[in-house]
């Protein structure tokens, strides 16, 4: 176990070094995030309130855009030079692999729902009513829909028609996640009357059946 | 038509063109009975003495419900054979899925699309956004096109059929839920609970429903028949092609002396 | 009959969908049926075929 | 060449192995749709009925929300704001509610079949109140635009269905 997490961890901060070094994050990923925002707010004509109302809605909508984005990365991160062999060669545990990916795109989703959060804050006049909800719900819907994209990544990579092909294989698996994360953030913004905490435990739960099952699934996946 | 070895190669067999004409058979049979033979869904109100009910509309369900009930016979299917296929790794298996899922997508959406139709006149929508059990069949209708989609790549024949079984089995998940959600949303969802479950149905509606499901169980299986016999034979074209390519080969080299040339004795 | 255009749009969307893709598949079937020998094609044999 | 590199009828690419990691995965995802289950039916609230949207008149008021419940007989059409209106009073276990309904009625709705409206509460009265014989009359009334008919799943024959239809106080 505990060399499983070692492994994890390994794997993990060499993805988030390349992140770090690339800067497609800062320069292309959140850029596109904030775009995303602007765009919503111009389709729907700008109304602010009408805009705090969707807030949370559109935030998860713009976060699923860039789990997209952020998945297709890390499997081009392995796929280019063949690096996927050089990490099964290294003998890392299939599991650790996939934990350790799937902890790279969780960091990186957390800062873009931290800038996200900044933007709905700034364009549309969302306010945080419950800081600890909105905390605990954007961690876990962080991690279960890491971990979801890393599985579904590792699906369709490969083929040749990733780009194409993993939108349309993971943003249905992904639906319950969006439901319960925008029902979570109408609490935590205060767009809605509803249980936030609920839903939270929803998603916990999908966070934890989605890494245990691409922890196992992930080794049958890449071997090849 | 009933020769087997006729000139005109086909995936039919005796069996199936037996098949096929009882399915045509019930079908006309059923459009009868769902037509002609059962009476519209009329009440009067115990209180206020109108007429209420579905009319005419119920006629639909005669089609959707046996529809919706194969969907979920299809999708088992083809997640079970998809279970299969990662414990055996044979091609019956993976041809199997494959066939259901693909047979199953097609019942899916006419689910979807007749259901909508009857919501129209029944539910005064043609989509309900506030229904449970639509939103759990969109979903599960979305991630088996996802599963065919990725049945079209051109991908490494294994590699493809231990995905696609990755991904059939992670989205039969959503079967239960589609099935079981208008028991556990009762009072929370526009959907109308099962009505054969409580036997809240008899005589003729019922025999005309029963008959239904009969007949698109029917059409399920000459679907399934064929559609798992082109699978087949897609991997057969496969490998008789490789085998008459090396074949060719193998008689230019002889030809040409090519064979000696490099050296191989036979 | 009352809602007799949707009754026509219900049945009528099932047998079109159905009608075409059962010919698709039977079309598909064919063309693939003249590309392979007659013993691949195990449901015309007699005996049972085996399951492998 | 003696050796046969024709392809060899499919056989398994490798002998079976790791059931039990098959089993494993089986395992999680039929604890998936436990925990779905459970949770989602603690989580999921599609409708509020008419008592529960009375109760919490408070935490609703501002938001928009689904509502179920039956029409009580005596409809009042009317107008509220300029637009066409249906005004009646919708009720659920016992519990009463004006509604004032916004545009076209649904095909099949008429007293005592069960709707689903979606709309919001709205301080004052519906226009048109005077005209319903069982109005709640409480300073409050829903005001809805969208309906939808929540048709049950009962077929049988009169005598045995209709001994089942909620009458929800519809005395005529």
């Amino acid at each position: 176990m505990k060399s499983l997490l070692s492994e994890a961890w390994l794997v993990a901060s060499k993805d988030l070094r390349i992140e770090a070094r690339s800067r497609v994050l800062t320069n292309q990923v959140a850029p596109f995030a904030v775009l995303v925002l602007v765009l919503f707010g111009f389709a729907l004509d700008a109304d602010q309130r009408t805009l705090r109302m969707f807030a949370p809605g559109l935030f998860w909508v713009a976060v699923l855009l860039c789990l997209l984005l952020a998945v297709q990365r890390s499997s081009a991160v392995e796929s280019a030079d063949d690096a996927a062999t050089g990490l099964r060669m290294a003998g890392l545990a299939p599991a650790a692999v996939f934990l350790g990916k799937s902890a790279a795109i969780f960091v990186q989703l957390l800062v873009l729902e931290l800038l996200l959060t900044a933007g709905i804050i700034v364009f549309y006049g969302s306010s945080v009513k419950n800081l600890f909800l909105w905390l605990i719900a954007g961690l876990v819907t962080a991690l279960a829909v890491a971990t979801t994209g890393m599985l579904y990544g590792a699906l369709a990579s490969g083929l040749g028609v990733r780009e194409t092909l993993l939108p349309i294989l993971l943003l249905p698996v992904l639906a319950p996640v969006l439901i319960g994360a925008t029902r979570a953030y109408d609490d935590a913004l205060g767009a809605a009357a509803v249980d936030g905490w609920a839903w939270t435990g929803l998603l916990a739960m999908f966070a934890v059946v989605a890494s245990t099952l691409g922890a196992l699934a992930y080794g049958a996946l890449v071997e090849d | 038509m009933t020769n087997p070895t006729s000139s005109v190669a086909t995936t039919g067999s005796p069996g199936s063109r037996a098949l096929g004409l009882a399915t045509l058979a019930g079908l006309v049979g059923l459009l009868v009975l769902a037509f002609v033979l059962t009476e519209p869904d009329v009440r009067i109100h115990p209180s206020t003495g109108q007429e209420i009910g579905q009319f005419d509309a119920v006629r639909l369900l005669y089609l959707h419900v046996p529809m919706a009930v194969i969907t979920y016979v299809a999708y088992s299917l083809a997640a079970f054979a998809s279970a299969g296929y990662l414990i055996k790794r044979t091609p019956w298996w993976d041809v199997t899925a494959h066939a259901a899922a693909e047979v199953g997508t097609v019942f899916c959406f006419l689910v979807l699309v007749t259901g909508s139709i009857w919501g129209r006149p029944v539910w005064n929508t043609w989509w309900e956004w506030g229904d449970v059990r639509l939103m759990t069949t969109l979903i599960l209708f979305l991630m088996f096109v996802g599963y065919l989609a990725l049945r079209r790549t051109a991908a490494d024949p294994r590699v493809q059929a231990r995905r696609a079984a990755v991904v059939a089995l992670v989205a039969i998940v959503d079967l239960p839920l589609v099935n079981r959600s208008v028991e556990w949303w009762e009072n929370r969802t526009l959907h109308q609970k099962s009505t054969l479950g409580e036997l809240k149905i008899e005589d003729l509606t019922l025999f005309t429903l029963m008959v239904g499901f009969l007949v698109f169980l029917m059409v399920f299986s000459w679907l399934l028949l064929h559609r798992f016999r082109v699978g087949w034979l897609t991997l057969a074209a496969g490998e008789h092609q490789v085998a008459a390519a090396i074949k060719e080969r193998r008689a230019e080299a002889d030809g040409s002396g090519v064979a000696s040339a490099v050296g191989e004795t036979s | 009959m009352t809602h007799l255009g949707y009754l026509l749009g219900g049945w009528g969307v099932a047998a079109v969908l159905l009608t075409v893709y059962a010919v698709s598949v039977v079309r598909r079937g064919r063309a693939l049926s003249v590309s392979v020998p007659e013993d691949k094609r195990r449901w015309l044999t007699s005996q049972n075929p085996t399951d492998d | 060449m003696t050796e046969d590199l024709t392809p060899q009828p499919s056989r398994p690419e490798r002998p079976p192995r790791r059931r039990g990691s098959v089993a494993v995965i089986v395992l999680v995802l039929a604890a998936l749709v436990a925990v779905l289950a459970v949770t989602l039916g603690d989580a999921t609230l599609v409708f509020y009925e008419v008592d529960e949207a009375v109760e919490q008149r408070t935490e609703l008021v501002s938001s928009r929300f689904r509502v179920v419940g039956t029409p009580l007989p005596g409809l009042v059409e009317t107008r509220l704001d300029g637009e066409a209106a249906v005004v009646f009073t919708f009720c659920a276990s016992g519990v009463f509610a004006d509604v004032a309904h916004v545009g076209d009625p649904a095909e099949l709705f008429q007293p005592g079949v069960p709707v689903v409206l979606q709309g919001s509460w709205q301080a004052g009265s519906p226009p048109g109140l005077a005209g319903l014989s069982t109005a709640a009359n409480d300073g409050w009334f829903l005001r809805t635009d969208h309906m939808v008919v929540k048709h049950d799943n009962d077929y049988r024959t009169d005598e045995e269905r209709t001994a089942d239809i909620d009458a929800c106080g519809v005395t005529g």
